[in-house]
């Protein structure tokens, strides 16, 4: 890859941003109409670990994800239509209507289903990174995870693997602190993960902030070095979950974390930062194309058909 | 749903299920509930709410996201004589938990010739609607049941959801138990006293000569909305509640069906070697009468999210009276229930998100 | 034992099963085998012995035990178009599998809607006899035959273990390998070339009019032995081998068991939930005749290490002619074979210690 | 505990683990007659992991162990003559016959059953280690696992629970170098082992040649800790198995590992050294007890009878 002049890389990491935050206002305002019935797991806040890693990859290289995945999908370049009529449960969704948001797909753009079960993607990732190894391709997986899958044995298991193997795969971890509503202090004995992670050999690095820079930047270089031959690499970006669990709402009510969280993370908004980095009108071109294509979108969505009654038989077993 | 309770208290399953908690830490020190969430501000949907407020963080606590090792911590704190309730939001984490409950919980008070006991209760939710999809939605309860050493109840009612998780929590054995969450706002009579209700015990809810109607957990509720609609067009189906599936009172089963000549077994699971299996195969070998047997239960597929193939998914009243209904007048013409007058009230109620 | 291959060669089961493994590797660069212990001067009781120096460390390797995450390299390789092979030398160990098998093998081609095959293959043991006891005995294939989009296949004979194999590998689905460590040292008429047995098509392995006993993995080994002692007694048994327990061919069961009146159905596993009852309840439900069915398999205990319980747990040939001759002259006198005339060739040479 | 004179502990110590030498010695000679028909896991060679640590404990510590389990089984005190009626699988076993050799129990001295699966037993302990919490009592648990036990994932996330919740558990990795024919080399990453584990904020202490009484001092302290409210502990003993995997037999020339491995740990054999610290006369009046303890155990299993066959169907459930 060459660097970009730094305004293109803006732009992009800009475009990318806002078109995540976008799309899942636009989920969560669509929510209440019941047009989605599927559980969502919205990643408002969070978007700068799926922009900052993903601008780095190539279109061959791999994404694995978790049932909190549209950041990463859209990120990646997933088909944004299929997208809103897969959460509609149309048959022109990424997976026909079966998958609904806990279950994106994109192979077309190698992203690699994502999962409800948390910490059941992270292996797979290194069987796909060992096919890649094995067939002697410079490609590279990123297998994206929660806190709370890093308390599973399999994401033990898979950092011994892949760093046995030195299979190319960059372990990130989105820590957004909570699993569901439980904080870190009920359930991680220390927080020194990095370092657990490091005696596995594997370099390891912890962001505080997700800046979408700096994230961006140590990714370029821990994918050189993977491209290369080297072996896994690991990455702790520390973020917030501005909306609820799971669904559209927000729930600084709900007792378990308070609203001053919240802002002191908006305050730091990277959407906010970048655009108004880049000025207002380029901004507000930007951000009406993306509205277009949002909208596109959840026309595409709306006006796709339910698929057939048939559909229910097919693909249980492939041919 | 009638229930057997000599009380005019109405209570919900949740309810239920949080009073008959509660009561049993009450009466028993030993008792202690954890898993994920269970301390939270939703509480497993309002079925451990509170609990931590009066048992206090050692007795009720959340767990990291560690379910194998969780169910091993069960095991051992109940080999120590303490009875865990080990709660699981679904049903479909339990694929974690198996090594330690088919390799250890089940075999402990065998396999060390009765020096430990492993009085321990595994609470796990079966999901469904609002797109819960493939890996949110499974009854996998007859995995469970082929293992030898394990008991499995799976309460269709509130009255049960108390009585068997009391009973569950006193059993000296590991327990699991089943819950439907679109059960858990329906209602039943529900003694506040404690009370238990016998594992083994098959309950007929419906008395009936045509055909015999098995229900397992919420499909019980749904056979008995069949029930109405057969009995609408002449046919009196007998329905069971067979409340634990280890031990399975296979002999109430198999009178009914030999009584009737019909077995129309319905599970919200999959059929093939499920508890439907089971029963059918179990009552063939006690029974020389020629019975007709049939099996209801999901699509031989995975559980897509979408709902209009969601729908087609799940046995409901419709598809089970048209199945009954072609059982016991297998010359007449096709009858299908209008799906209007099908659909069930615990089913209209549900909304996501969740 | 019989097979139909036109070839006078034979070859044990277990130098079978690494034929076809070296063949389908010859054949196709993705296909590789991994698991536990693969590698070693063992190589899995001798099935993959000598893959390593043909093959190299990349497509034969040893893991760490990891059993849970190496379930997942499975899948995630067979995604990116290989072929795995994960072998188990005890089936007990795959209860650490289950959340990869059960949630996202099973699920993921119906899940992405067939963005994605999951093409591998688990071979999994079942161990027996020499106090191998509770956790390491234990066939659990219904567990997996439960959950749909997973095949499973249980072949009986050598024969058969070369063919499943390469038509295992080739399949595009994830297919659970059975195998019965008694079995390894049986052997049978077996082509050099390379062949596929298809799935899904029992076989029925002796012809008769008296009864149908159905037998699976090395269950049909007893039975053939079973058989033979009952025609000695003018009992005329047919017995017949499902070969793949998924896809099951229920309709060459069922109509065997319309003919005969009879179903005797033995498995290497527990009944309750087993392949046997799955067996038991597909045939009813396809046939309005009465017949008489049985099912047998594990003691529904835990399985014991001394002998003498050991002994008692699985079935035999002489407990199972015992039970046929029941059922076909239910107002005879009881018989029961001579226990010395019932051994078996491969339980007599089997010897611990391993 | 108040410290015995030295030379009281040598005795102690020295006769420990001359017991469990020469019980396995023996269990390998009977072996090939078929009187033992189950699989047997020796500890030839690695006497001193179980011997130093065991020795710290009191009557109502706990154990909890693995398949290879005989050493533990011995050095807490169980009872040897049911353990060789267990292993001959009679009614007068441990388990009544229904366990054999890898499922040793004796609860009557705080020895939780073992197993033959791979790291099942180490969340079990930490669940009876909880229960001792809870009832304010000052007991400890010991588990005993093997080096492969550490590469499964419930080994992790039983780390983390019992960090989290300060359990009174002290962590026993008996380290001796293979699982099955298989070399650390081809499973783990690296060997820093104690270096990960102090990351969940447990203390790690490596033993580089498991001498019996450097394991011995550092548990003594170790569990004091423990007692007094501290949380868990970690101990990574060196050991080397000079025995086959499972069997009787030797296995140098199999080619998974070299002879001269063997003779430099039989070099520093601990049975060997405390005997000969002890002189001569004490140690064969020791060796003569040993003997005739073992002849007694024997005999018992011997001229015991078989469990009746009804016992194939008690202890299903629990009544
Ligand atoms: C194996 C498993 N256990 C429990 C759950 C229930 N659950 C769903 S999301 C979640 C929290 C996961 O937290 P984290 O990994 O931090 O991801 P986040 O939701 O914060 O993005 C839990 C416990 C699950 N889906 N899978
Ligand atoms: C979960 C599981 N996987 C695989 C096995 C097969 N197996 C039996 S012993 C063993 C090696 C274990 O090595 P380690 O933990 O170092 O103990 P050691 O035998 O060296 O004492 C293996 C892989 C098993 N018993 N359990
Ligand atoms: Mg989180
Ligand atoms: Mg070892």
């Amino acid at each position: 890859m060459n660097g970009p002049s730094s305004i293109d890389v803006t732009v992009r990491l800009y475009r990318s941003l806002r078109l995540i935050r976008r799309v899942e206002e636009v989920v969560a305002e669509i929510y209440p109409s019941d047009k989605i019935k599927s559980p969502v797991h919205l990643s408002i806040g969070q978007e700068a670990v799926a922009v900052g890693v993903c601008d780095t990859l190539r279109a061959d290289d791999v994404v694995s994800g978790t049932y909190r995945s549209h950041a990463a999908y859209i990120a990646k370049g997933g088909d944004l239509k299929a997208m809103f009529a897969e959460l509609y449960g149309k048959a022109t969704g990424c997976a026909g209507g079966k998958a609904g948001s806990m279950h994106l797909i994109d192979m077309g753009h190698n992203i690699l289903g994502s999962s409800a079960v948390v910490g059941t993607t992270v292996p797979i990732a290194l069987g796909y990174a060992y096919a890649i190894r094995r067939r002697g391709e410079d490609r590279v997986v990123v297998a994206y995870f929660g806190d709370g899958a890093t308390e599973e044995g399999v994401f033990h298991e898979s950092l011994n693997f892949a760093a046995l193997k030195q299979l190319p795969v960059l372990f990130v971890c989105e820590n957004n602190q909570f699993a569901i509503h439980q904080p870190l202090e009920k359930r991680w004995a220390t927080d020194r993960l990095c370092e657990r992670v490091e005696t596995y050999g594997i370099s390891a690095k912890k962001f505080a902030d997700s800046n979408v820079e700096s994230i961006r930047t140590h990714t370029q270089g821990a994918i050189a070095e993977m491209r290369a031959g080297g072996g896994p690499a690991f990455m702790e970006c520390v973020t917030y979950r501005w909306r609820e669990h799971v669904g559209p709402g927000e729930d600084y009510d709900a007792g378990y974390r308070d609203r001053t969280e919240y802002e002191a993370w908006s305050d730091k908004d990277e959407v906010a930062r970048l655009g108004a980095a880049l000025g207002e009108n380029r901004r507000a071109d930007i951000d009406a194309e993306i509205e277009q294509q949002i909208a596109e979108a959840v026309e595409f969505a709306e006006s796709s058909p339910f698929p057939a009654i048939e559909e229910l038989h097919t693909h249980v077993f492939a041919g | 749903m009638s229930s057997p309770a000599e009380t005019d208290r109405v209570v919900t399953y949740v309810d239920a299920l949080l009073e008959g908690m509660a009561q049993e830490m009450r009466l028993d020190d030993d008792v202690f509930v954890f898993g994920l969430d269970v301390d939270d501000h939703k509480g497993i949907q309002g079925s451990t709410l509170g609990l931590v407020d009066e048992f206090g963080a050692d007795r009720v606590f959340t767990t990291p996201l560690s379910e194998d090792a969780m169910t091993g911590v069960a095991i051992g704190a109940a080999i120590a004589g303490m009875r865990p309730v080990h709660v699981h939001i679904r049903m479909d984490f339990l694929m974690l938990c198996m090594n330690q409950l088919v390799n250890m919980a089940s075999k402990s008070h065998y396999m060390y010739d009765g020096q430990v006991t492993v009085p321990m209760v595994v609470r796990a939710m079966i999901g469904k609607s609002w797109g819960q999809g493939a890996q949110h939605s499974q009854g996998l309860h007859s995995l469970l049941m082929h293992i030898p050493g394990l008991k499995v109840v799976a309460p269709s009612n509130a009255y049960d959801a108390k009585g068997c998780l009391t009973t569950a929590i006193r059993d000296n054995n590991p327990v699991i138990f089943v819950e439907h969450r679109l059960l858990y706002y329906t209602d039943a009579y529900v003694p506040e006293e404690s009370y238990t209700v016998p594992f083994g015990r098959a309950r007929t809810v419906r008395e009936g000569g045509d055909i015999t109607i098995v229900g397992v957990s919420n499909m019980l509720v749904e056979c008995l909305r069949a029930q109405e609609l057969l009995s609408e067009e002449g046919i009196s189906a007998e329905v069971i509640d067979p409340v634990s599936l280890v031990p399975l009172d296979i002999e109430t089963i198999t009178a009914s069906a030999a009584r009737t000549g019909r077995l129309l077994v319905v599970d919200n699971a999959w059929t093939n070697c499920g508890a439907s299996a089971e029963i059918v195969a179990g009552v063939m070998e006690r029974t020389d009468r020629p019975i007709m047997a049939r099996r209801m239960g999901y699509a031989p597929t995975t559980c897509p999210t979408t709902p209009v193939l969601e729908d087609e998914f799940y046995p409901n009243p419709v598809t089970i009276a048209e199945k009954a209904h072609a059982m016991v007048r297998p010359h007449a013409a096709d009858w299908r229930p209008d799906p209007e007058r099908a659909k069930l009230a615990y089913q209209a109620q549900f909304r996501g998100p969740f």
